[in-house]
């Protein structure tokens, strides 16, 4: 296994230092000049040009990267144009963007594989049409729409929540939930008809693999046959899936916290990206890249825990 | 001793498969009724300047957020526009993108992928490598990224939308060209001296045409929701142009006041997606019969 | 949401700079502390529309910080409610010098910074010089003028100008005014993230995107007026949210209530809503002669709106403000067709006898498109955002001018890649706002001036320049009046840029604190409020 | 009195493209420790049959006909009732090693299931008969072996686990479903002693499941012939090598390798299509002898000898074979 994780690992460094790279020339290619986002109503060029000075913007793109990735390095993101640490300011938003994604990945995986195990247990019954079909319709409706229904539903109409914005756990734990149980919905139900598909399709190769047809032929209780036997090889797929979910979620969450106003992460990207904050942006960006290869190396750990094949031989052929 | 084999029906294998593909397929209410639906939307996109009774932009400021009526059957906007005719009108942007942005991915993704698992070795250790780094970043951030690079209009959603769908297809090609490479046939085409592109050409792309039609139909609904977003954001459709995403921003506002701004366009994206999504698990169940069997 | 006039009124006000002191408005409703006691202590929480940017006064840009400011950063000069300039941490007004070149400033005395350091002359040379000269420094435009300073005394300050300058008292009643605690500098630390100035608060902590705290401080020198135990500015950029939270009494002043909550808290008991026409405005520059870029030298360009002025009459008369502002904005803001606001002491004498089409005149914008024999004229209008609202303003227009036979095709834009447009010259009509000054010179002399530094339509005309240069330097209300209505003459005539409106802020108070005060600047004044006992 | 009794078996799948017939008919008994080997092609329903006895096929199929065992109708006894005879009474030895164990647990685990499930043992009892067990079917060091995964054991390793949890439970019955046939020739012989020999120990019943009728000669007692989901002969064992009657059989024994039988000889043509039962012998397309009657009627089983019934028109020893 070990030599297993190392590959994966120095694959995921080389992964991160290319989209440092993409980042950075991604920002800069932004149209709109930074230095008149910094100047704002002041567009005199004598400002503007003591401004490019002031941000380093006037010298060439390989010193401004090499300045810029030698800093992040250490761990230091720069100042951003409210002239606040771009770093401390991600850091307080991820855990916001957390606690959504958590809420949401637990209501996807409570509900996604449940179905998807029930839908296939049960496939062509009724049971498995309804999960089949929900999910289908899970994928198609537009998430950003749904939250939209559900402000109206739930806060315009009954006034059951908030229609928006976000109170911290310590602050308010009943209003933290208050406040994050829509977006969490929203944001679990995308999941939840991907997992339920794939967990369905997962169950069903499964359930007709050759060890399950031993395992019923041994005697054991359904139960036991589905839950040990046909699960467990299903959620090293499933494990999988939901990694590669994992961008989906985030793009999820860019959306739904624009939507429900919800200080995290996501709206945090958005606001860099629409007030041409160009060292936010960087900041922003790269910590996404980098978090979605460490959560997808964290991913394969938990793959080869599952997958004894992998974890004992080293081997990632199946 | 004669042995005569009688057990084969000598029909022309190709009709009969395709006869016995449409027989699964008509047998699947769900997948026609997809099937019907898309290419209603399909038509309302192409057929918009034509069945729309007003035109998309035209405002009339004596009837602002009015009501269903027999001049407006889904009542008003904000600007006193027709919803029912900017639905129809929207329904452009959103096919153009769907099938556009898809065709792109394909464009892209399929070429790169063959290689990747045609040659193996160093060209796709390297392909692996560029699609992990695009796949690091989240598709909406990737999209969000180019349309602001590009600047917002549909076409340069469309291409954000492509190359963003293009990565995961690369992977998909990449793995159905490398478990051709070891079909017989295309070692016995390797083995025959046949030219990389004519086996590639012959061989491996029509033998992978049934997964990547299937992969289309699953791709178009993604692009469709995907232009919603981008426009939603502000980074697609630009405003006079009607789209569903731009008539979902818009209608933010007025959710108290006229939440049917918000509804009908919903439901128009809901359905033009499950449409296309039916009809592709459709496809998929009968060209894939491991999922069924 | 992104809904309503929130993100117009971002573009108008949002990036304010420097000698931006407003000024106008009537309706300036200040709710003097009086009639019911007010007791000590409590926290008043303010929502905020938007995130103010860097807390240092040398590179602050946004109105929302000027709000934060008005707290902490007590200023040499400032506005008393009906918008006339007091000395703050000046003794007096300045003393002129007869040639209008050296301005001496009587300081007060017993002043402390909030970190216990005292305030002196020495502090303000340290500042004046700092904004003069920081990298990056954003005040360094408003105040360049100036070209020395001394400090002969602890209470005197001496600024010495390189050319007349009538607006500078104004600058000093605003973020150019503020001054700094020159310990605080010397730290070495970033100023922003610990900013230490004389105000009745001290700056405690900032959560970006969340909130900004301020307590009061021990150290100001009028404590006693000071009631409240802390400020917090809760950053709250979903105008519905913020009105929630104000009616479920989580915030108690809510900046900027968008249109459509205005009639419902205007009916709610328990809240006060205060409302101020600002002094900026929403139009639209067109570009007449930005060929080559922004002030690289003006020429003549093709654009069908360029080429002639009777189409560019046409262009204005097809436009129905009052409808724009009742489509738009709910009707509640302040058509208009002019760089200064009504509000202003100058708008009456600058545009007496200009007529104003506060509603569309179509037959005559017809003939005069005739008469401009451009057969289908057409007109690319960059928006200057990519929000609904400012959508919905291209969208109106566009319609309004098809309604006279002008074809405009609408191209929003990102903010800033917008202004970039609009430097380089490559638009045909562009709609911004502008966030107004309490000087008429602010709200024109950049924008039509051949050396404007904003003059993003490539205006040019040698009487126009005249004009202005000569009201900057007369000191008297009398002649600038006289001078001001006729740039106002040409500007009209020649329209390179065509004004639709004034915003108009409407702000949620809640019963149960007194003291919060609007002037006509816009800015939320909370210092000496407090909760009634 | 037998052991297992089966009566008018019939195995229909139905899928998308129309209904398959598996099995049809299929009636037969196994005695007190006594070893049938079921011979035919792939695809002729030898596996399906066995398999619906203990219901594991997938709900597709529908079977229909009795199985008795131990006076239970297995067809229709209780879920409750069948997973106590499975594996405790009746045990299947699968087709793939490398597929039927799950590789997700470690073997030990797999085993211990089964005695913890059927006789109630501990863990570490459990633990401690599967070495027992791994030891009769002479895996070395069965102590090791009990902790690892299946990817780490060779072919015939995973076979004689399955064998092994087959039998941890003693059961009356071993259905072994072409135990050998992924297995190199030196190691199918070990596993054919293995199976003798727990016969000879536990005095289990054996069906062994087989398209090589080697194996069959080797270890059964009495044979039983299918074709396209029907009995075509059945015999003992010396009986049916003797004299085969079904031309059917007599082109499987061709396919033998004996020593002075000549060249090996294929069965032309190919297993027909199951999707429709044809309404005549389903072996008349590749038949040598067929005629009208053969393509028009289905031939009813016939006793030619004792013991020995054969379903054909025109019975006998193949002409060529026997001279």
């Amino acid at each position: 296994m070990g030599g297993f994780l190392l590959r994966k690992a120095g694959a995921a460094l080389v992964v991160v230092f290319l989209s440092s790279v993409v980042v950075f020339i991604g920002v800069r290619a932004l149209p709109g000049d930074p230095a008149l986002a910094l100047g704002a109503e002041n567009r005199d060029p004598a400002v503007l040009a003591a401004i490019r000075q002031a941000y380093g913007l006037d010298q060439p793109l390989p010193v401004q990267y090499v300045k810029w990735a030698s800093r992040a390095l250490r761990g230091d993101l720069g100042l951003d144009a409210r002239q606040l640490p771009v770093g401390h300011t991600i850091i307080t938003r991820i855990p916001i963007t957390l606690e959504l994604a958590l809420l949401a990945v637990l209501i996807g995986v409570v509900i996604g594989i449940l179905a998807g195990v029930i839908a296939a247990v049960r496939r062509g019954k009724l049971s498995d049409h309804a999960a089949t079909t929900s999910a289908l319709v899970g994928l198609s409706v537009p998430h950003f729409w749904l939250g939209l229904m559900m402000i109206i539903v739930f806060a315009v109409d009954l006034r059951w929540l908030p229609a928006s914005g976000y109170v911290s756990f310590h602050e308010h734990p009943l209003s933290n939930l208050e406040h994050l149980l829509m977006p969490a919905l929203v944001l679990g139900t995308g999941l939840s008809a991907v997992l339920m598909r794939q967990t369905r399709s997962a169950m069903l190769s499964s359930l007709t693999a050759d060890y399950v047809r031993t395992a019923r032929a041994k005697g054991l209780s359904e139960r036991s046959v589905i839950a040990k036997h046909a699960l467990r090889n299903s959620l090293i797929t499933v494990t999988t899936v939901v990694g590669l979910q994992l961008g989906a979620l985030i793009s999820g969450a860019v959306i739904t916290e624009q939507i429900f106003v919800i200080p995290g992460f996501g709206r945090l990207t958005l606001e860099a990206v629409n007030e041409r904050d160009y060292t936010l942006l960087q900041g922003v960006v790269l910590v996404a890249a980098t978090g979605y290869v460490v959560v997808n190396l964290l991913v394969d750990v938990v793959y080869s825990l599952l997958n004894p094949r992998i974890r004992v031989s080293g081997s990632n052929t199946p | 001793m004669s042995f005569v084999d009688t057990s084969v029906a000598a029909i022309n294998p190709r009709a009969r498969r395709r006869r016995i593909l449409r027989r699964r397929f008509m047998r699947r209410p769900l997948a026609v009724a997809g099937f019907l639906v898309a290419i209603a939307f399909v038509l309302a996109a192409i057929l918009a300047p034509v069945i729309a009774p007003y035109s998309a932009g035209a405002t009339d400021f004596n009837a602002l957020l009015a009501h269903s009526s027999r001049h407006h059957l889904l009542g008003t906007d904000e600007l006193g526009r027709d919803v029912f005719s900017r639905i129809l009108w929207g329904a452009r942007a959103s096919i153009e993108a769907g099938v556009l942005a898809t065709l792109l991915a394909m464009a892209v993704a399929v070429p790169i992928g063959i290689v990747a698992g045609y040659y193996r070795g160093w060209v796709d250790a390297a392909i692996a490598r560029l699609t992990d780094v695009l796949l690091a970043f989240p598709f909406l951030i990737v999209a969000v990224g180019l349309a602001a690079i590009l600047g917002p209009s549909l076409t340069n959603a469309t291409i954000a939308l492509g190359i963003g769908a293009a990565p995961a297809l690369i992977r998909i090609a990449r793995g159905e060209a490398l478990a051709l490479r070891e079909e017989d046939y295309v070692r016995a085409a390797v083995a025959n001296g046949a030219s990389d592109l004519r086996i590639i050409a012959r061989h491996v792309l029509p033998n992978m045409l049934s997964t990547l039609i299937v992969q289309a139909t699953v791709a178009i609904p993604a692009a469709i929701i995907g232009e919603a977003v981008l426009s939603f954001l502000g980074l697609g459709v630009q405003p006079p142009t009607p789209s569903w995403g731009v008539m979902l921003s818009d209608a933010q506002s007025y959710l108290a006041q006229a939440p049917r701004l918000a509804i009908y366009p919903g439901i128009a994206i809901f359905l033009c997606s499950l449409s296309f999504n039916l009809l592709g698990d459709g496809l998929r169940d009968i060209l894939d019969p491991r999922t069924t069997r | 949401m992104r809904g309503s006039f929130k993100r117009f009124a971002f573009l108008a006000l949002g990036l304010v700079l420097v000698g931006a002191l407003t000024a106008a408005v009537a309706a300036a409703r200040g709710t003097k502390s009086s009639a019911s006691k007010i007791r000590n202590g409590g926290t008043l929480t303010i929502g905020l529309a938007e995130e103010p940017d860097a807390l240092d006064p040398t590179i602050a840009r946004t109105f929302v910080g000027r709000i934060v400011f008005l707290a902490m950063c007590e200023k040499l000069y400032d506005l008393d409610s009906h918008l006339n300039i007091v000395p703050q941490l000046a003794a007096a007004l300045p003393q002129v010098s007869k040639d209008k070149l050296t301005y001496t400033i009587k300081l007060r005395k017993g002043i402390k910074f909030n970190d216990g350091t005292p305030f002196n002359a020495a502090a303000v040379k340290t500042t004046i010089d700092r904004y003069l000269t920081f990298k990056g420094s954003v005040r360094k435009s408003e105040i360049s003028p100036i070209s020395s300073v001394d400090a002969p005394n602890a209470t005197t300050a001496v600024l010495h100008l390189s050319a007349p300058y009538s607006p500078l008292t104004a600058q000093l009643a605003d973020r150019a005014g503020m001054i700094l605690s020159p310990k605080a500098l010397a730290s070495g630390g970033s100023f922003a993230q610990n900013p230490v100035c004389v105000g009745p608060f001290s700056f405690k902590d900032r959560v970006a995107g969340d909130h900004i705290t301020v307590v009061k401080s021990p150290f100001y020198y009028g404590k006693a007026k000071v009631h409240l135990a802390s400020i917090v500015y809760r950053i709250m950029t979903d105008p519905s949210s913020r009105t929630q939270a104000l009616r479920a009494g989580d915030i108690q002043v809510e900046d900027r209530i968008q249109s459509t909550d205005v009639p419902t808290l205007q009916k709610d008991k328990s809240v006060t809503v205060s409302k101020a026409i600002t002094i900026g405005y929403q139009g639209l520059t067109l570009n007449l002669g930005n060929k080559n870029g922004l002030l690289k030298p003006y020429s003549t360009v093709d654009t069908d709106l360029a080429r002639s002025q009777f189409l560019r009459t046409a262009f204005d008369l097809a436009l129905d403000r009052t409808t724009i502002n009742k489509v738009v904005f709910g009707g509640l803001n302040q058509p208009d067709c002019f760089p200064i606001a009504p509000v202003s002491p100058w708008y009456k004498p600058s545009t007496k006898g200009l007529k104003c089409n506060l509603h569309a005149n179509v037959d005559l914008a017809k003939k005069l498109v005739k008469a401009s024999g451009i057969s289908s004229p057409s007109v690319n209008l960059m928006l200057g955002g990519t929000d609904p609202v400012t959508a919905r303003l291209g969208q109106v227009i566009q319609s309004m001018e098809a309604a006279v036979g002008i074809k405009v095709s609408v191209t929003p834009t990102q903010f800033t890649t917008a202004l970039n447009r609009a430097d380089a010259g490559t638009f045909d009509a562009f709609a911004i706002g502008w966030s107004g000054r309490v000087d008429p010179d602010g709200n024109i002399y950049g924008f039509v001036s051949t050396k404007g530094t904003l003059n993003d339509s490539g205006f040019t005309n040698a009487k126009l320049d005249y004009i202005l240069n000569g009201a900057r330097k007369s000191l008297t209300t009398k002649s600038r009046n006289t001078l001001y209505h006729a740039a106002m003459q040409i500007i009209h005539a020649q329209r390179p840029l065509i004004y639709l409106y004034h915003p108009v802020n409407y702000y949620g108070i809640t019963k149960k604190v007194t003291g919060v005060q609007i002037f006509g600047d816009g800015l939320i004044r909370a210092q000496f409020a407090g909760y009634a006992s | 009195m037998s052991l297992l009794a089966v009566d008018g078996l019939s195995v229909r799948f139905d899928t998308d493209d129309g209904p398959v017939h598996a099995v049809d008919q299929l009636s037969f008994t196994l005695g007190e420790s006594e070893v049938l080997g079921v011979v035919g092609e792939s695809g002729c329903g030898k596996s399906v049959s066995f398999m619906s006895l203990l219901r594991l096929l997938p709900e597709t199929a529908t079977v229909e006909g009795s199985a008795t065992f131990d006076g239970i109708d297995l067809l229709r006894a209780s879920p409750a009732r069948l997973r106590a005879i499975r594996g405790r009474k009746i045990a299947f030895v699968f087709q793939e090693p490398m597929t039927s164990l799950n590789p997700a647990f470690k073997i030990g685990n797999q085993i211990g299931e089964v005695l913890r499930r059927h006789l109630d043992l501990s863990r570490r009892d459990a633990r401690r008969r599967t070495i027992e067990l791994l030891e009769l079917v002479r895996i070395p060091a069965p102590d090791q072996r009990v902790d690892e995964y299946p990817h780490q054991l060779s072919g015939g390793m995973r076979q004689r686990v399955m064998i092994a949890m087959a039998v941890a439970c003693d059961p009356k019955i071993l259905i072994a479903d072409e135990p050998t046939t992924a297995l190199d020739v030196t190691i199918q012989a070990g596993i054919l002693d293995l199976m003798r020999d727990i016969r000879e120990r536990l005095g289990t019943a054996i069906v062994l499941i087989t398209h090589n009728l080697g194996v069959v000669a080797d270890v059964a007692d009495r044979v039983l012939v299918m074709y396209a989901g029907r009995k075509v002969e059945e015999a003992p064992v010396h009986e049916l090598f003797a004299r085969p009657q079904h031309p059917y059989t007599n082109g499987l024994l061709g396919a033998v390798p004996r020593p002075g039988a000549g060249r090996l000889r294929e069965i032309p043509g190919r297993v027909p299509s199951l999707a429709e039962l044809p309404v005549a012998c389903a072996f008349a397309p590749r038949c040598p002898r067929a005629d009208q009657l053969s393509r028009s009627q289905v031939p009813d089983l016939r006793e030619v000898a004792p013991q020995h019934h054969v379903a054909c028109f025109h019975p006998g020893p193949d002409a060529e074979a026997a001279a």
